[in-house]
């Protein structure tokens, strides 16, 4: 918007008093320098004081300001901006001290090595020394195979589920109220029961020796499956009900509309949705130490022995580290930025294939 | 199935008779997806029901076993009468580290929300929105071991200054721990992990407020905040209700990061800041001790899993009717894209 | 193509709700026939019922027969699906496919089914549909562009080159400019007037000056009360319904539109 | 001690001396040991895994330390492991339970032995000597402060004052049980409460899990005091225990000695069965107090023969001298004396 | 209340876009003045900028002068907010808040200035923003039951209750009726009669009709193209331009649509 240059003559109650436009960031970078600098005065800067002080007593101020020269209603706008955009950069935070904590920390030990190697020992007979390389091969390995599987399961069934609640059951149906209340359920599921369900219904089936990558990946279905249909749900109620009447108006039976029009075009959303419940599910380390167990050793076979996954490699190098302590944290570390740049990257995947998946307008 | 609806189709011939145009045999495409994605919503029920089974059959002979004796005879160094006297603390713990959650992060969490939906340059926002859906992604126990190196030093200054300070107010009674291993810490790590939940939830529920009701409410002189009031908020309640309620279910869940960071005892306390006097949380109880358990101490820890399940069962069935008590916000909903 | 619609004594429901009540009319083949009336009054439902589309609400069913060419819509055997192929339908707001380009808008009544088409075949089939629809010119060089990125009109005519590319018989439009400018609702009414000598056409309408410019009959619907159920008042000549009425509530309705 | 290993440890060539127990290990063995438990020993097993497989190149170990002693046995009994690594020897209910899996019942075969280390970060203090009763007094909290006569007297000088924080495990465990036997046996006047796998004070006690957090804590705060594996503390200091007049630094020979000295049969009746337990009154002057033994946990007679000779012969490995060095020289631990080792071998050569 | 308006050359973009160009216009207090034009022509787009609900559309600004009886809206230190106050707008679709009472959406924008006020005044504010509205009757009794549950038309009523609470000095509506049944039309088209003696209005309309029935004067907007800006080309006494217009371009709309 521009002004003209000629003021107006206000006798209508266009104007009020405003505050300078530049008010906002100049109180705040004020108050921000005269809190540190007061706590530089009396010894002891402290980040977080530091940080909630600047919040408070700007708030207080911009809002009094305000009160003042405009008026009660801006007042309250004012600090509502500010309490908001500080909640986001209070959010950014931890995301911005984490992500550089795991990526400062992880990339002292990750190289071409530790991703393509099978973490292992080698020992000097001559010397009785075993020396450890460190590796994480097995644990890409192992978190590919388990997560794939889970993924493998829980997106059909759960994007079926979802097409079920969606399109064929109708509101007052008692089997979609029952199915989706269980649905919550499930969400509330913690992690360590899901493990613990999936290694005592394998025991059931194949004895004792139940550990494998495949029972991991059960437990991960029972958690992952109910996100899946959580988002798969809302990204088909966002498609208008104007494209199933048009190609069911074509002629075109339910199952093809379904599948065709419908599932087609909410394809997007509901990628972004099942790569959001992958990673979600990535991460994971109580359910699959239980089910899975834990190697060192390399094994890609889902169905038989222990399996080795990121986070449960960074979990274990942490909580039962070797002889040398800093060695194995800087593994750990290292498997949790493996973790977090696996994340990413399904992230950026399911971008683009969502990307290419989008309905287009243009 | 009943109560779906489908398409009836009936035997017949083929179109090739004018007559029998309209005439067609049962389509075995929509007979086979109907089914295919009936079953998939019956094997929901099946997966719950076994893991609902599953915990019954192995919590049971804990719950019922006579605590006086054998393995569950002071156990964990306390002389429990029953079951219930043991999961007792365990689930206040549960349900106030959750609460505590909840009460640092759904604030902030929602904020976030506005701020990518109201607040932040259109185009900034999509990035925002991802920079937070990534925070989702982090994995727990990164989360976990980032909230001992990180959070545990960050916030002692924090326990000391709330101490001295609030000192009067219960909570912030001491002794102040000196390793930063409290509730306090593992409340906000707990809060930070359940903010990308609740944001990217009431983030889209936000966005999808009729913007004929935003700008009704600006037409009528409504400063920025004014209109969410009028507009976004009661629109957005009962998603807002069921996106908390969902972060609290997984606060409620969480293991790992509660168990490597909270220094827990079983008893009831609301104290924040003391090393001493955490209420234990039930995932994390069972984390911490299911590896060294005997069979019948595994059968206690499963059982108090199980009394987890019952509340967030309890949980969820409150955000359902809070969510249909809460009116038209919740049936007014019209699901649409705004362009 | 064309065919002819007998309705008899027609009563469709929601669930429980009586919607539309003892409705009979005889449609003829290569006509334009206009519904009008206020809102509510179940013009909509009573259309989608000559389709069968009704069905796709949940509760929709009807009591009475729709014959067409004297096949009863209702029969036992009788595949909806089948029906939806002879009687096609346009909506009151365009509903182009988003995922599709505009050649696959055209040619998804084929593709949705799976029939195997060579691509000559296709092509002749999207040129005539889209020639048929008054829109070959307009989009001839971006077929495959995206159909959401036409103007409104365009993508309403997108619509009927879609409906039209699987050769119904019939084509039923509920309301197909009222979404539209006056620009494109003129293009579409100089459409209608083109399809009718090959289609059967029923289209429902607010606008009393559609009706009038565009059918050559004319059926008054109304309602006594909310929660009563519509029913057919009059059903005549366009020129008679708007000139000389013979129910009073349909001359009040229609001078009452311009009282 | 004598003999009973036969043959010359082929492929290892620290030099061998009449008294050492040696394995001779088939190297064309294959196939799988499954095992798991102890997390204590899980530096050990590292190590022995390595070292047993630069001679038997076929046979794959999966050593699965996350799991804790409890978990060890549990999933040993129920057939899931070939053998357990345990804190504790079998109890009277699993040894009971073990005769379902292996006829005569399960064997527990010490072979591994560490200390516990009571490890502390006071601004300024490396050296620290500490009197039975006073750590039982500190953990028992009844001393709070780093300048407490009690400490002052131990040490011949005062420590700068200031609070103590205890820190302990929050999860149940072999070390925990260790400590407080210890505590509980020689501490009883002032440490009143139970022996057990779980740290049983409340109060003012920071609790951490595993032996990884009660050293990242003390670690990380300041005035603590924990306790931990002597193999897993790192470079943390840890006190000097005073034993009849004497400070006895941690050391791997004051261990083992305290191994000879005070370790006792405690078999649990089936044959074979090497269970032990400390009698801390025959503690010395020259041995470290508070000794942690861990086990394996087997089976006499295996349902597949197969695995039984795979895990003879890794723990027959375990259990040679060069096998304790191993383990002395890359996870800490201290050597169990050969009288035990050529047990252990006997034990071995029993199981079918 | 009814204040004049006045707008000098005045340009609106969106962001780089210049989606309408060099409009300059002088509305009379106490007068209706329609706004006609094909689709995408800017009149929403200009009505907007009479009280700065552009701002609300990201990137969208204006260069030029609007003067509310000589005041500048545009001028430095004027806050939206208030000008807001001051011309209230109507929208196409009614939009009534869906979970507020009837009375408490009458009330929505004046409890915003004036948090404690007394039960009666608000009674008497409700009451007559109602019965300005001509909605009184129909809704005395149920005031507290919520806005969603009335028909279309009494919802659009309502939103004009709820716009003339705020007590502005202009009214601008968008299309008030393109989203209702005739005989609803025709209650709103009643009420702007009778607003007019109060308020300055200004109506976007598709419907020529419409245009010619309700305003004394009537602005054609016209656009050359897709991606060019939109421009005002003939204002005039509503007559004349529907039966005499000066400008082929307007003669060519009008008529066309009645072609
Ligand atoms: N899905 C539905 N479920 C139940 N009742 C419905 C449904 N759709 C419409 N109705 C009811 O059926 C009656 C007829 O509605 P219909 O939409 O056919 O009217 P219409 O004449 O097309 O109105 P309009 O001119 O507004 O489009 C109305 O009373 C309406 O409330
Ligand atoms: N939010 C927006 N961002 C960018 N361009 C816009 C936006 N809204 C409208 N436009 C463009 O501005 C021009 C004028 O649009 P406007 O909606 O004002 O037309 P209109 O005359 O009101 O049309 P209609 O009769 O369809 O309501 C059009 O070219 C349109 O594409
Ligand atoms: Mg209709
Ligand atoms: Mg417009």
């Amino acid at each position: 918007m521009t002004a003209s240059a000629v003021p107006a003559s206000a006798p209508l109650a266009l104007t009020s008093g405003q505050l300078p436009r530049f008010i906002e960031p100049a109180l705040l970078v004020g108050v921000a320098v005269v809190i540190a600098a007061v706590q530089f005065l009396f010894g002891g800067f402290n980040l977080a004081v530091w940080l909630i002080l600047t919040a408070v007593i700007y708030l207080i101020a911009i809002g009094v300001g305000s009160a003042i020269v405009e008026n009660r209603r801006k007042a309250v706008d004012r600090i509502v901006r500010g309490l908001v955009t500080a909640a986001f950069l209070l959010a950014l935070a931890p995301l911005v001290s984490t992500l550089w904590t795991v990526i400062s920390k992880g990339l002292a030990v990750v190289n071409l090595q530790f991703i393509t190697q099978v973490g292992g020992t080698t020992f000097d007979p001559n010397t009785l020394a075993v020396v450890a390389t460190a590796g994480a091969w097995q644990a890409i390995a192992g978190t590919l195979i388990i997560t794939g599987i889970a993924a493998l399961i829980s997106v059909p069934v759960g994007v079926l589920a979802a097409v079920y609640l969606v399109e064929y059951a109708l509101p007052t149906n008692p089997l979609r109220r029952t199915i989706t209340f269980l649905v919550d359920v499930m969400t509330g599921i913690p992690s360590i029961v899901a493990g613990l369900f999936a290694f005592s219904l394998f025991s059931l089936i194949v004895g004792p020796k139940a550990f494998s990558g495949f029972s991991a990946s059960i437990a991960l279905c029972v958690l992952m499956i109910p996100i899946v249909i959580r988002s798969t749900e809302e990204m088909l109620r966002l498609v208008p009900a104007d494209l199933r009447e048009a190609s069911l108006a074509l002629g075109v039976p339910r199952s093809a509309t379904i599948i065709k029009v419908v599932l087609r075009t909410a394809a997007s959303g509901i990628i972004t949705g099942v790569v959001l419940a992958v990673a979600r599910v990535v991460g994971e380390t109580a359910p699959i130490f239980i089910a899975a167990s834990f190697t060192d050793n390399f094994n890609s076979n889902p169905f038989e022995g222990p399996m080795q996954t990121l986070p449960v490699m960074a979990y274990t190098a942490y909580s039962f580290p070797g002889q040398d302590i800093d060695a194995s944290q800087a593994n750990a570390w290292g498997a949790a930025f493996l973790l977090v740049v696996l994340v990413v990257i399904f992230n950026l995947i399911a971008r683009i294939v969502a990307a290419l998946f989008a309905p287009k307008s243009r | 199935m009943t109560d779906t609806v489908s398409d009836a189709a009936t035997d017949a011939a083929t179109p090739s008779t004018p007559k029998a145009s309209i005439v067609g045999k049962r389509r075995v495409g929509d007979t086979v997806f109907l089914g295919l994605s009936t079953t998939a919503a019956v094997s929901i029920m099946v997966i719950l029901a076994g893991v609902a089974i599953f915990l019954i059959i192995r919590g049971l002979p804990a719950i019922t076993a006579n605590w006086s004796e054998g393995d569950l005879a002071g156990y964990q160094n306390r002389n429990w009468s029953s079951f219930w006297e043991y999961v007792g603390p365990l689930l206040f713990g549960s349900i106030w580290a959750a609460l505590i959650a909840m009460v640092i992060g759904t604030p902030v969490a929602i904020g976030i929300a506005l701020f990518i939906s109201h607040y932040a340059p259109r185009r900034l926002a999509g990035a925002l929105g991802y920079v937070v859906d990534l925070l989702a992604a982090v994995p727990s126990i990164v989360f976990g071991l980032w909230g001992i190196i990180v959070m545990r030093p960050l916030l002692l200054p924090v326990s000391q200054f709330l101490n001295e300070y609030l000192g009067w107010i219960p909570l912030f009674q001491g002794p102040v721990s000196t390793t930063g291993s409290t509730m306090f810490t593992g409340g906000v790590v707990l809060a930070v992990m359940i903010l990308p939940i609740v944001t990217s939830i009431t983030r889209e529920i936000f966005l999808q407020t009729p913007r004929l009701h935003e700008e009704a409410a600006l037409a009528l002189g409504a400063t920025r905040w004014e209109m969410i009031r009028l507009a976004v908020f009661p629109y957005a309640r009962s998603g807002m209700v069921s996106a908390t309620l969902l972060g609290l279910g997984r606060a409620l869940g969480e293991t790992m990061a509660i168990a490597l960071i909270i220094s827990p005892s079983l008893i009831y306390s609301v104290l924040l800041l003391t090393d001493g006097y955490n209420s234990q949380t039930i995932a994390a109880n069972i984390a911490l001790n299911f590896p060294i358990a005997t069979d019948l101490q595994r059968s206690a820890l499963i059982g108090t899993g199980l009394m987890l399940f019952v509340v967030s069962l309890a949980v969820n069935m409150l955000a359902r009717y809070i969510i249909s008590a809460t009116g038209p916000g919740a049936k007014g909903r019209k699901r649409g894209k705004r362009s | 193509m064309s065919k002819s619609i007998e309705v008899q004594d027609l009563n469709v429901y929601y669930s429980d709700f009586l919607a539309v009540e003892g409705v009979s009319i005889d449609i003829e083949p290569r006509s334009v026939t206009a519904f009008i009336g206020p809102s509510g009054c179940g013009k909509s439902t009573f259309l989608r019922t000559l389709n069968r589309m009704h069905e796709v609400i949940s509760g929709g069913h009807v009591k009475g027969r729709v014959l067409i060419d004297g096949d009863d819509l209702y029969g036992p055997g009788v595949d909806p699906v089948l029906v939806r192929r002879h009687v096609g339908m346009v909506f009151q707001r365009p509903n182009p496919f988003p995922t599709m380009s505009i050649r696959e808008n055209v040619l998804a009544g084929a593709k949705l089914n799976d029939k195997r088409m060579s691509k000559s075949d296709a092509d002749a089939l999207v040129e005539k549909s889209l020639q048929g629809a008054n829109l070959w010119n307009e989009v001839k060089d971006r077929l495959d562009k995206p159909g959401g990125g036409l103007s409104g009109g365009q993508q309403q005519r997108l619509c009927i080159a879609r409906a039209i590319a699987v050769s119904p018989d019939v084509l039923l439009m509920d309301e197909p400019c009222s979404a539209l400018d006056p620009i494109s609702t003129f293009a579409i009414e100089e459409l209608i007037g083109e399809l009718k000598s090959e289609y059967t056409i029923v289209i429902v309408t607010h606008n009393m000056q559609q009706a009038s410019r565009v059918s050559d009959k004319t059926a008054f619907f109304n309602i006594a009360g909310t929660g009563k159920p519509g029913k057919l008042i009059e059903y005549n000549d366009t020129a008679t319904i708007f000139t000389a009425p013979t129910v009073q509530a349909t001359e009040d309705y229609v001078s009452g539109r311009f009282g | 001690s004598s003999p009973s290993g036969s043959g010359d440890a082929a492929g290892t060539s620290a030099s061998p001396t009449s008294s050492d127990v040696t394995a001779t290990l088939d190297p064309n063995l294959t196939g799988t040991i499954t095992a798991g438990g102890s997390s204590a020993q899980s530096n050990a097993q590292a190590a022995w895994t390595a070292a047993y497989n630069a001679q038997v190149k076929g046979v794959t170990v999966n050593y699965d330390k996350s799991q804790g002693s409890g978990g060890g046995v549990t999933n040993f009994l129920s057939g899931a492991y070939d053998f357990a690594g345990s804190d504790a020897p079998l109890n009277a209910d699993q040894t009971a339970q073990s005769k379902a899996l292996c006829t005569e019942g399960g064997v527990n075969i010490p072979i591994y032995l560490d200390g516990v280390a009571i490890i502390f970060n006071v601004p300024g203090v490396t050296d620290l000597k500490l009197s039975g009763e006073t750590v039982a007094k500190i953990f028992a909290l009844q001393i709070t402060d780093w300048s407490d006569p009690a400490i002052t007297k131990d040490n011949g000088t005062a420590l700068p004052a200031g609070p103590i924080t205890t820190v302990a495990r929050s999860d149940g465990s072999g070390t925990t049980q260790n400590f407080t036997n210890y505590l509980a046996a020689t501490q009883s006047s002032v440490w009143t409460s139970p022996a057990g796998k779980d740290w049983p004070i409340e109060g003012n006690v920071s609790k951490q899990k595993g032996g990884s957090g009660v050293v990242e804590a003390v670690k990380a705060g300041s005035g603590t005091i924990g306790y931990a594996d002597h193999s897993a503390i790192g470079d943390l200091n840890a006190a000097a225990i005073i034993q009849d007049g004497t400070a006895i630094p941690y050391s791997a020979e004051a261990v083992t000695a305290t191994f000879e000295a005070a370790a006792v049969d405690a078999s649990n009746g089936v044959p074979g069965d090497l269970s032990k337990k400390f009698d801390y009154s025959k503690l010395t002057a020259e041995t470290y107090p508070i000794p942690l033994v861990s086990y394996a946990v087997t089976c006499t007679t295996f349902k597949d023969t197969k695995q039984s000779e795979l895990v003879k012969s890794y723990l027959g490995f375990v259990t040679s001298t060069t096998g304790q060095a191993v383990a002395a020289k890359n996870a800490g631990s201290a050597p169990l004396p050969d009288s035990v080792l050529s047990a252990a071998a006997e034990t071995l050569a029993a199981i079918k």
